[in-house]
């Protein structure tokens, strides 16, 4: 045994660097989309500042005591002929200076805190409001002219953007890494956030629900998509007129969605007869990059899937609970009923 | 039931309150509590001077009764500084929760 | 398992006392402290295997080996079975066995009150897990925020296990606390001024306090959630005015000095093992105790740091990030003292030493990450994501299992005379150490890159996967680490080398009487001169403040004179009749009163138990 | 539930460190904890009093002078326990015996008061499920008469039990008496903060 014990201060300084080098790799955003520490706003940016001064003066304090530890292991190991060493009770000068130099240290992290707290507070007055409503395991947008949409979050990128944020049923927690921090939804109280795009930062930016809400919580996750202006106006206007039902197959679509149930849930802009409000808004749902809030492309394979047994993929979700298809057998739907309601809901462009 | 944890028999016959001094101490927190229902029937005093009356009332019923029903003012200063302590974390915690809740104000 | 308890009880117990009545009757400290090791123990493997199907399931994109469901009841039973039922009751078993050797006493000063807080803390754990048959665990985090738990979301009973397990248990926390703070004050050696106690005890005193004033604020949460679940109270309920942030405000006001409970009497073990191995005394013992003290109160100030993404608005989160940002210095003052007990001495690098290096090594990473996100800004990037479960891994794994691991090392020689195996300690250390790092290292980093917490699953691209796979294989070497760790405490129980009354030269009063110490501990009560009586005993020439001249050796007593309180069955009784009690609250409120009778039938028959064999009347 | 136990290893003339009794020092701990137990209640009360959606509110129900009459019996009670613990230790054991059950007889009679006070509210439609006020009143004063009912029974175990041995509880022993009468003054000074708070501060217009 007496081998392992010299050559523990190696190991010690070897464990240290192993844990450093994957640090640098968490930086790149695009093999990670959730990343915190590549800002594209404002906000995002003022808690990047930050970020950079408090980790910068926590490894210079790790490295230090713990290089002071590993020292004083190294140096006072027992040798054979060791007497009893100085019995030293204590320094008064020693214990005043490490109370000092911490305090003072983290003064120098308070006060910029403290700083950027106060900066990113409160929601300036220009900001385009958008409402968002967390329910269990999709969210929810209203947009300043009435517009709803679901999980797909569109905003322009040459403004400041805001948000207010409810929930429908348990707490959730809206947050898009990039973008800005987290900010939780409370039953019976309307929190705000708000951040503005950094220019040149047109893009898909992932979010995820952060503050656990049952079953499903893994699978709330949601796309905010900052558009040029012409490109969110030409998305807006899509959304007040979507284009009809193209081919037969999509026509058959439309006549299923209501026929089974759909309706009762779920709103379609442009249908009169689809104002169900308890599932997501499927306005435009054809132009939409991901389905089953953010969790699968979509394509006609996940969608298929996904209309065949919702439960397989968001467990607990509540369309697979009551919605008649599922627990209805008279109700149940045919391969080519899920084909035509896929056709159709592509056709919402 | 014998208990060695006893203490060697306290002394405390000498400045033991006696019960005539009780019965005072008892028409006092009386006349207190009748003082404060009194009170409470006059319209003039805002809402404001009501509860720093009752407020300081209540403190002072609070004081007369641990000084003396509990014979702290007597006692080891530990069994003080225990219900100090108790009761300064009660009171924080009231007041920072009523703060954070606005309403106080 | 059996013969390892029999060979414990046999050591700490008088020859003629084995057997399970006498276990389930015993009110001596040592015995009472050998129930609450083993209990916690076998609840931090049981813990350990719920984290290992945790990592089981994350160690790869889109794994469907454990659904979402049993996932949620998994983390939420992790977390509860690690806090109450592994580190709080380890923690405990070390006060029990310790305190009154340390502080030169025959006993606790409430010894069937002491054997009703391990029977409460049974009975309790057994009701919070009996929910795994019962209809499933309790699935909404250990910190189960409202409204998530309402009858609405949360339908069944796990949440009711939740609550009266936890009420339960805190009634046993109260009443061990209640205790040592009494042992503590009250039934100290003569001489032993509380500047003169050893470390142990006084974070042991602090411990006990906290548990004395934030018990009660938990009671009222749960009392709360009870009957807003059961009679539809509107508490947590926003529509009919309720606020669920209260239930948050409650609970946080009841968990930070809940986590300072975890981690103070670690720090009491290491700053008891530092100094034994180093041959030199705590440096800055006055400094120690103050910061300990500190640290305790301030504790009652910080708790909106878990609510700063709930929108207290900037003053309040500005306040509390001040207020916990200020509960680093006393924690650096600690760490300084303790590298600066090292300098200077002889550092004999054993397995205790091991675990108490490695303990101020990980405490120190896992302060500083925690400083980090003590600033709201970076909280509301960092807040829910596996950085803060690095964080608390760091804290909790690195800091409170590390140190008492080092002291299961340290002490099982004097509870059962027979050292543990320093090799297998040493590998089964560097087990711990390595695979703490390789599990909870890449945590920091995963959080970084925003995997949030309690996620049963994540999709590929997520960047996610290698981190992952890496925890996953820290978990296994983890769980080689604890299947050596068992396999030493049997081979060491049976054939560990006999270590005699102070195998490690070490300076305080425990040291001084046989191992296992003889039921009465003392036969004569020392008189104490300084902080480390037994070290100055040693060695008089280096003793920094002497006896006087014209002081006397203390009388020994005849032990057949001694006279220990009776076994009680009391105890059980009642701590039976109050968990049947909380159980049949859930099957229904109505039938409880048959505990509530029990528990009446039991303290009436307490009260009137005869304490010792010479008072008849 | 109150739990303490009344027996110490018996190791001979041994004083305590601090000179005090154990189970004086842990009545005072234990009391120090309850102070955070009701202290958490009344946070409660003071955040939810004027938070309800609907339903009866503190200024209609609450009645200031059945209160006071029921703060005027405890106030009383707590004389009665004084004189009761300071007869005891006199040796006097038939006033003392007179005086705890008075104790007992006058906290039985403040618990008559909250029924009445409870069973009032009922019926002008505040129950402890309307709303928040009633929620978080009827747990706050719920649990204070549980505490008080609690301090009933203990009262007449000790008067009970006083009769068990021909010298009833005799002097040296009257620190059973006193540790009853710390936990009774300190729920009789829990109910002047509940009196002022609750019913005097929270029906002001």
């Amino acid at each position: 045994m007496a081998n392992l014990k010299n050559i523990r201060p190696k190991a010690l300084l070897g464990l240290l660097a192993i844990a450093l080098l994957p640090i640098l790799a968490a930086c790149s955003s695009t093999d990670n989309p959730l990343t915190t520490i590549s800002p594209k706003s404002d906000v995002a940016d003022d808690i990047q500042q930050l970020y950079k001064i408090i980790f910068v003066i926590a490894m210079v304090v790790f490295i230090v005591v713990e290089t002071l530890l590993l020292y004083a292991v190294i140096k006072f190991r027992r040798r054979p002929n060791d007497g009893i060493p100085k019995q030293v009770h204590g320094n008064t000068v020693m214990e005043i200076t490490w109370t000092i130099i911490p305090a003072l240290i983290l003064v120098a992290i308070a006060v910029p805190t403290w700083i950027t707290i106060f900066e990113i507070d409160d929601v300036p007055d220009d900001a385009y409001m958008i409402e968002i409503v967390g329910h269990q395991w999709w969210w929810e947008a209203t947009y300043p002219d009435g517009q709803v949409t679901a999980n797909e979050i569109h905003v322009p990128s040459d403004r400041t953007i805001g948000f207010t944020l409810d929930t429908a049923d348990v707490l959730h927690s809206f947050w898009i890494p990039q973008l800005f921090g987290k900010q939780d939804l409370i039953p019976g109280r309307t929190n705000t956030l708000w951040f503005t795009p950094n220019p040149g930062t047109e893009g898909r930016y992932l979010g995820q629900c952060v503050e656990f809400c049952g079953a499903s919580h893994a699978n709330m996750r949601l796309e905010m998509i900052v558009d040029s202006p012409a490109d969110f106006a030409a998305w807006t206007s899509g959304l007040e007129s979507p284009a009809p039902a193209a081919t037969a197959l999509a026509a058959t679509g439309y006549d299923l969605f209501a026929s089974k149930g759909c309706v009762a849930c779920h709103t379609i802009s442009g249908r009169n007869d689809a104002i169900g409000i308890i599932g997501p808004n499927l306005s435009l749902f054809g132009s939409r990059l991901t389905l089953g809030s953010a969790t699968l492309d979509n394509n006609t394979v996940n969608l298929t899937a996904w209309l065949q047994d919702p439960e397989d993929i968001k467990p607990g979700n509540i369309m697979s609970k009551s919605a008649p298809i599922y627990n209805n057998p008279g109700l149940a739907m045919a391969d080519t009923e899920i084909d035509a309601l896929v056709a159709y809901l592509q056709s919402l462009k | 039931m014998a208990n060695s944890g006893q203490a060697p028999e306290e002394h405390h016959d000498s400045d033991h309150p006696s019960p005539a001094r009780y019965i005072q101490i008892a028409v006092i927190l009386t006349l207190i509590t009748a003082f404060e229902v009194a009170i409470y029937y006059v319209e003039s005093i805002s809402k404001e001077a009501f509860i720093i009356i009752f407020v300081g009332m209540g403190i002072i019923k609070f004081i007369i009764v641990a000084m003396f029903y509990m014979h702290l003012k007597f006692d080891h200063r530990l069994f003080t500084w225990l219900l100090l302590a108790g009761l300064t974390l009660a009171i924080f915690a009231i007041v920072t929760l009523g703060t954070l809740f606005r309403i106080f104000t | 398992m059996a013969s390892a308890v029999g060979a414990i009880g046999a050591a700490g117990a008088a020859p003629s006392e084995s057997g399970v009545w006498s276990w389930i009757t015993t009110v001596d400290h040592k015995r009472i402290g050998v129930l609450y090791g083993v209990s916690a123990i076998l609840f931090f493997l049981l813990g350990g295997s719920e984290a290992f199907l945790i990592r089981m399931q994350l160690a790869s994109a889109d794994a469907d080996l454990i659904s979402s469901g049993v996932f949620s009841q998994l983390f939420t039973m992790h977390a509860l079975t690690m806090v109450f039922l592994a580190i709080m009751p380890l923690g405990a078993a070390f006060f029990n066995f310790l305190i009154p050797l340390q502080i030169g006493a025959r006993d606790v000063a409430f010894p069937r009150l002491n054997a009703l807080s391990y029977w409460l803390f049974l009975f309790g754990a057994i009701l919070l897990n009996s929910s795994f048959v019962f209809g499933g665990a309790p699935d909404a985090g250990w910190f189960a925020y409202a409204n998530l738990t309402s009858t609405t979301y949360s339908p069944g009973d796990s949440m009711d296990f939740f609550t009266l397990g936890l009420l339960v248990l805190g009634v046993s926390s109260l009443a061990a606390a209640l205790n040592f703070v009494v042992t503590i004050l009250n039934m100290r050696a003569p001489g032993m001024t509380l500047m003169r106690m050893p470390v142990f005890t006084w974070m042991a005193l602090i411990v006990s306090f906290l548990l004395v004033f934030a018990l009660p604020i938990l009671t009222v949460g749960l009392v709360e959630l009870l009957l807003w679940r059961f009679f539809d109270m509107p508490f947590f309920s926003a529509e009919f005015g309720g606020d669920p942030l209260l239930w948050q405000h409650v609970f946080w006001l009841f968990g930070h000095p809940e986590v300072y409970i975890l981690i103070l009497p670690a720090m009491g073990i290491v700053s008891e093992i530092l100094p034994t191995f180093s041959k030199k005394p705590l440096f800055g013992y006055t400094a120690v105790v103050f910061a300990g003290v500190a640290i305790a109160f301030m504790g009652f100030a910080v708790w909106a740091h878990h609510m700063f993404t709930v929108g207290l608005g900037p003053v309040a989160i500005a306040a509390f990030s001040a207020s916990t940002m200020l509960i680093a210095v006393p924690t650096g003052i600690k760490i300084f003292n303790w590298i600066f007990t090292l300098w200077g001495g002889s550092l004999d690098l054993r397995t205790p030493m091991l675990f108490s290096l490695g303990f101020v090594s990980l405490f120190i990473i896992g302060g500083l990450s925690g400083v980090m996100h003590a600033s709201p800004p970076l909280d509301r990037q960092q807040q829910d994501t596996y950085f803060i479960v690095a964080h608390l891994h760091y804290v909790l794994f690195g800091g409170s299992i590390m140190g008492l691991m080092a002291g299961i090392y340290f002490w099982f020689p004097k509870l059962t005379g027979r050292m543990m195996g320093e090799g297998l300690g040493v590998i089964h250390f560097w087990l711990m150490f390595i695979g703490m790092n390789v599990t909870f290292g890449p945590m920091h980093l995963v959080g970084i890159m925003g995997m949030p917490r309690r996620i049963y699953t994540y999709s590929e691209g997520s960047g996610w996967e290698f981190m992952n796979q890496l925890e996953s294989v820290g978990a296994i070497i983890l769980a080689i680490g604890l299947i050596i760790f068992a396999v030493n405490i049997f081979r060491s129980l049976r054939s560990g080398e006999v270590a005699g009354d102070d195998p490690w030269d070490a300076r305080t009063l425990e040291w001084s009487i046989s191992s296992p110490p003889p039921v009465y501990n003392f036969d004569a009560i020392p008189v104490v001169y300084s902080k480390e009586p037994f070290w100055d005993q040693k060695h008089p020439e280096l003793a920094h403040d002497k006896p006087p001249a014209d002081a006397v050796a203390p009388v020994a007593e005849d032990p057949a004179s001694i006279h220990m309180p009776n076994p009680s069955y009391w105890p059980i009784i009642v701590a039976f009749g109050a968990s049947l009690m909380a159980g049949l609250v859930i099957v229904n409120p109505y039938l409880a009163f048959i505990g509530g009778a029990i528990t009446m039938m039991g303290v009436y028959g307490w009260i009137f138990e005869p304490a010792g064999p010479e008072e008849h009347h | 539930m109150a739990t303490h136990s009344t027996t110490a290893p018996h190791t001979g003339p041994l004083a305590t460190t601090t000179g005090l009794d154990h189970r004086k020092l842990l009545m005072w701990t234990f009391l120090a904890s309850e102070c955070l137990f009701f202290g958490s209640l009344i946070a409660t009360f003071l955040l939810f009093k004027d938070a309800s959606v609907s339903g009866p509110i503190p200024q209609e129900v609450l009645n200031i002078p059945v209160t006071s009459t029921s703060t005027f019996v405890l106030l009383t009670s707590s004389l009665s326990m004084v004189l009761a613990l300071a007869a005891i230790q006199r040796g006097d054991i038939v006033s003392g015996r007179v005086w705890i059950l008075a104790t007992a007889v006058l906290g039985a009679t403040f618990l008559g008061f909250q029924v009445f006070e409870f069973k009032e509210f009922i019926d002008e439609g505040l129950k402890p499920s309307t709303n928040v006020f009633g929620a978080s009143f009827f747990t706050l004063t719920g649990f204070h008469g549980a505490h008080v009912a609690v301090g009933v029974i203990w009262l007449m175990s000790l008067f009970i039990f006083s009769f068990k041995s021909k010298d009833g509880i005799p002097a040296s022993k009257s620190l059973d008496v006193e540790l009853c009468g710390l936990y009774w003054h300190f729920v009789d000074i829990v109910w002047v903060v509940i009196f002022t708070v609750v019913y005097l501060i929270s029906s002001l217009e």
